[in-house]
């Protein structure tokens, strides 16, 4: 009998134990206990997460794991690579920090009898988001997507408010669209290869494209399944739905919504890109030309929409979608110096997205829970840590250099030296909107810095909510400083790929 | 006066750089209560003026619709036939589920050995929905401050002594003796999924069924009785954790190579097909108490 | 043409996706946007279905005593899925529809762009 | 062969039926007559598996929950939706 590979069951582990942890919250009566266990849960994935990407990363291999006991294309299989282990640190990282920043807001805003119901959600949540990046099988993406979605709206929802539901119903109806289009084109896939797990559908698109065979339906296919995971992250003609959706969640809902659900499905469809459909066929049927178009409209039009905005979560719900389209334009270069860049991109994102949606809930509960930036004026005085959080966000979205966003602007740049004919617009429009970035970001962090005399009564800010920003922060310098190790991860990881 | 009212460009930046304004969207916001009746009549206004912008959408949709369907269509045409028996799908995958399937899962129904042996990790994620699902709808619809007012609550109460004295004695009667009839018939479906067409989950819809008709007539004052809010959520969790921890242990077996414990049994006997049994029974609860729970929500608003 | 009779129930299938679809989009009202749900969800059932029927073969239900070949049954992975998907598009519209009851109750309408007005009024 | 165009038939009607009527009680009708065919084209495909769970779901819960919410939002006695 072979010895037991522990490393090698860590993604199953980390899944297993994330789904465990909701399936027993709702016997929890009591909210906090909910979110005490839920936070353990979230630490201990993210340290296994840890363990595995040191491993993959020192051995410089990827490997597969069997769920259940028969082989690939019997059964469901999982598999873990740089890039997989990578991003999953970087998840329950973020997650763990939302929570920890967001521990207050849950309490205030969602009734008390209906908290750890909130947890369930949280903790099945980050479960699908795991197996979204872990999987190696089609169909349990489909599964897992379906997942992902009732429980992401159900985090906005959980407000309670009219408001909050009409947002959540929107959402849903394109989460829903989107999804109807990514099930039919697995049928399709499915129907013309014989194969449900990714390896080995990539050999017989392989063979087929080889011999000509079903050229057509592979391209209708291709388009049904990368359209239907990008309506899903809220590329640019369905970012509307973001801009109602934000405002009206929890701030933590909001963080965890724009930092990682929608991150989760870009990841996706990267995976879909290198191991379902091969990258040449992508770039022979002209998709990455499509996406770097909406990808580039999505980044002027999503800042454009949040200038016109004087309500801080709407502005920030509109950059998000901003930062969606230098995602999709680094993923439509086509060149693997660009999918590098949009990978740490998802990072760089992810960490500042999160602290600014945290720092925005903090302003505003320091101002009598108003969101017009005129309101907030004065609010970074009243709550300091918060205040710093959303300048170095903001400066971080700006692409000031020591900062996150710098390094993922810098590559994006970088990158368009490998596709000539792009390289002209890309840096235009990166320009561009790094202004616009600038010209939304630095008002309201003039005005939160404004001092005011009037006093107003409000409550002190917690110690979790400065712990969990202040960590942020830390984490926004050390992706601004220390790339050059995370870059590394990501170029092998994508290689592995 | 005109002076007045004009603020100098000057004043605009200073007013946007406090963050008092922003660009294109000059008016200021004003924080007053909802008026229903004033939105409606804006609504409609909205609506009158917007009738030719919903033409539009309307005509893109269909244009857009039928363009979908034709390209749908076009593909369909080249795709492998329907009905051949050399179709990619039918590859080496079908044949060790249909050749070794009876062997290896010990069910003789394929596609439940399918669906819970060999590609279990997809309907474990498929009972998690219907568990996030009615969790989702006791988030929404169980009462609290926001989703209930006082006339409902005493419309409530009237509905209360309606029922009471409501009588329909042949409806109660037939029903009594349909439900009965309905919750074998389920049991069965579940019991006899790995050798049968149906299982875990149909059976618990036509169990669920069952408690839908019998509630719905007798009231759901008989219901609670024997089925409250907490064993509601107990068979729930208790199901769903089983099913996890018989999968997970079967997962981490299968894929560490070591061996398992569980007994396949003679195929094509009741007690057969490992896991398969337990977790049909399993599903068939979770199933019975969701179609159940969805009903006493959607009515009442507790279980 | 004559492809499209052969893949006759493909085709019915796809034409019911694009029906749904376009209830999707296009129906103002929830209910009828859940139900074009429904059938969209439905006709992707079909499909699957009707790509794992071959010709001449049986339900993949092994009888006693007998040995299974792949020459006496149909393909059961089209099956599996979508006895998945099936509780999914149930799970979904459960939801869904528990939501329309929610906002029916608060805005008193079922129209989604006069629910959206509403919201966004109320929402200033 | 007959027999089964003119269910595929059916179903398109129904579909289309389900778009262009006015009343949503009749709607639900409608969708739950769908669901009954399409549990019947699903036996024709040698799926039984697959019809059983369609006509206790399709037909039975999702139409149970289509008939709460209808009678939630005072639909029930045939107001036209515009």
């Amino acid at each position: 009998m072979e010895s037991v590979n522990y490393i090698h069951n860590i993604p199953f582990i980390s899944i297993f134990l994330t789904m465990f942890g909701g399936i027993i919250t709702p016997l929890l009566s009591k909210g906090k206990l909910a979110q005490k266990i839920n936070f353990i849960i979230v630490c201990i994935v993210g340290i296994l997460s840890a363990v595995l990407l040191v491993s993959v990363w020192k051995n410089e291999q990827s490997f597969t794991f069997m769920m259940g006991h028969f082989p690939a294309p019997w059964g469901n299989e999982l598999r873990a690579g740089p890039l997989e282990a990578l991003m999953a640190l970087t998840f329950s990282f973020v997650m763990a920090n939302t929570l920890l920043g967001g521990a207050k807001f849950v309490q205030k805003d969602i009734l008390p009898e209906k908290q750890n119901l909130y947890f369930v959600m949280i903790n099945l949540l980050f479960g699908s988001m795991l197996a979204l990046i872990y999987t190696n099988d089609i169909f349990t993406a489909y599964v897992f997507l379906e997942i992902n979605t009732i429980a992401s709206c159900a985090i906005i929802m959980a407000k309670g408010t009219g408001e909050s539901i009409a947002a959540t119903l929107h959402y849903l109806i394109i989460c829903l669209l989107g999804s109807g289009l990514f099930l039919i084109g697995i049928s399709l896939l499915y129907s013309i290869t014989g194969h449900l797990l990714m390896p080995n559908i990539q050999q017989s698109i392989i063979q087929l494209t080889k011999t000509g065979e079903y050229a057509f339906p592979f391209a209708v296919v291709i388009g049904m399944i990368i359209i239907g995971i990008s309506i899903k992250s809220a590329v640019f003609p369905f970012h509307f739905m973001l801009a109602s959706a934000h405002p009206a969640a929890t701030p933590p809902s909001s963080s965890i919504l724009s930092g990682l659900v929608l991150k989760s499905f870009i990841i996706l469809n990267i995976k879909m890109f290198y191991c379902v459909f091969t990258i040449d066929l992508i770039r022979s049927l002209r998709i990455t030309n499509v996406l770097f178009l909406f990808g580039l409209i999505g980044m002027v039009v999503g800042s454009v929409s949040a200038l016109k905005e004087t309500r801080i979560k709407h502005m920030l719900a509109y950059s998000s979608a901003a930062q969606i389209g230098y995602i999709y334009m680094g993923l439509g270069l086509g060149n693997h110096a660009g999918m590098v860049a949009a990978c740490f991109h998802i990072l760089a994102h992810a960490a500042t997205k999160a602290m600014l949606f945290i720092c925005a809930g903090g302003l505003m509960s320091v101002s009598q829970g108003s969101d017009s930036i005129h309101d907030l004026r004065g609010a970074a005085h009243r709550n300091l840590m918060a205040g710093i959080g959303f300048t170095v966000g903001g400066l971080s979205m700006v692409g000031v250099p020591l900062t996150a966003g710098f390094v993922s602007k810098l590559y994006f740049a970088s990158a368009t030296i490998y596709s000539p004919q792009k390289m002209v617009i890309t840096l235009l429009t990166l320009a561009v909107s790094m202004i616009l970035n600038a010209m939304y970001f630095i008002p309201s962090a003039i005005a939160i810095w404004t001092p005011v005399e009037k006093k107003e009564e409000y409550t002190k800010p917690s110690r979790k909510m400065e712990i969990g920003i202040g960590i942020f922060i830390v984490t926004n310098f050390f992706l601004g400083i220390c790339y050059k190790p995370i870059i590394d991860m990501i170029e092998l990881g994508i290689r592995l790929l | 006066m005109n002076k007045q009212n004009k603020k100098s460009k000057w004043q605009h930046f200073v007013d946007w750089v406090n963050g008092e304004e922003a660009i294109g969207m000059p008016k200021k916001i004003s924080f007053k209560k909802i008026d229903f009746e004033k939105l409606q009549e804006d609504f409609e206004k909205y609506i009158w003026s917007g009738r030719k912008k919903a033409i539009f959408y309307m005509v893109m949709c269909v244009f857009v619709c039928l363009t979908f369907i034709g390209i749908l269509l076009h593909t369909v045409t080249a795709l492998p036939y329907f009905g051949g028996s050399n179709n990619p799908a039918s590859n080496e995958v079908v044949q060790r589920y249909i050749e070794n399937g009876v062997e290896e899962t010990g069910a003789t129904n394929i596609v439940a050995g399918m669906i819970l042996d060999y590609r279990a990790f997809d309907t474990f994620g498929e009972s998690n929905v219907l568990f996030l699902a009615v969790i989702c709808v006791i988030m929404l619809l169980k009462k609290d401050k926001y989703n209930t007012t006082e006339q409902e609550q005493r419309e409530e109460k009237e509905d209360e002594m309606f029922e009471k004295e409501d009588s329909n004695t042949i409806l109660k009667r037939i029903a009594n003796l349909l439900a009965p009839l309905l919750f074998l018939f389920g049991i069965y479906v579940v019991l006899n999924g790995h050798i049968s067409p149906g299982g875990g989950f149909s059976g618990g819809a036509i169990i669920g069924a069952g408690f839908v008709l019998y509630a719905s007539v007798n009231g759901q004052q008989k219901m609670q009785r024997f089925f409250t809010y907490k064993i509601f959520v107990r068979i729930n969790v208790i199901c769903l954790l089983t099913y996890c921890i018989l999968k997970g242990y079967s997962f981490f077996t299968g894929a560490n190579h070591l061996p398992n414990i569980i007994p396949k049994g003679t195929a094509g006997a009741l007690l057969s097909g490992g896991l398969i049994l337990p977790l049909n029974i399993c599903v068939g609860m979770i199933v019975a108490c969701t179609i159940y729970g969805f009903y006493a929500l959607f009515t009442k608003g507790e279980i | 043409m004559t492809n499209l009779m052969t893949n006759h129930y493909e085709a019915a299938a796809v034409i019911l996706f694009g029906i749904g679809f376009m209830n999707l989009l296009l129906s103002r009202n929830l209910i009828k946007k859940f139900i074009g749900l429904n059938i969209m969800d439905t006709a992707v059932y079909l499909f699957l279905a009707a790509k794992g029927f071959i010709e001449g073969r049986a339900a993949p239900i092994v009888m006693e005593g007998t040995t299974a070949t792949v020459e006496k049954f149909i393909n059961p992975v089209p099956s599996g899925l979508v006895l998945t998907g099936i509780v999914v598009s149930v799970s979904v519209t459960a939801f869904s529809l528990a939501l329309v009851q929610r906002l029916y109750k608060h805005y008193g309408s079922l129209d989604l762009d006069e629910i959206m007005q509403k919201a966004k009024k109320e929402g200033h | 062969m007959l027999i089964e165009n003119l269910l595929l038939l059916f179903l398109i009607v129904c579909a289309v039926l389900v778009s262009v009527t006015k009343r949503l009680l009749r709607a639900v009708i409608i969708f739950m007559a769908y669901s009954v065919v399409m549990s019947v084209v699903w036996i024709f495909l040698e799926a039984p598996d697959l019809a059983i769970t369609e006509a206790a779901v399709g037909t039975g819960i999702t139409s149970i929950l289509f008939f709460l919410t209808l009678k939630k939002v005072h639909q029930i006695k045939g107001t036209h939706d515009e």
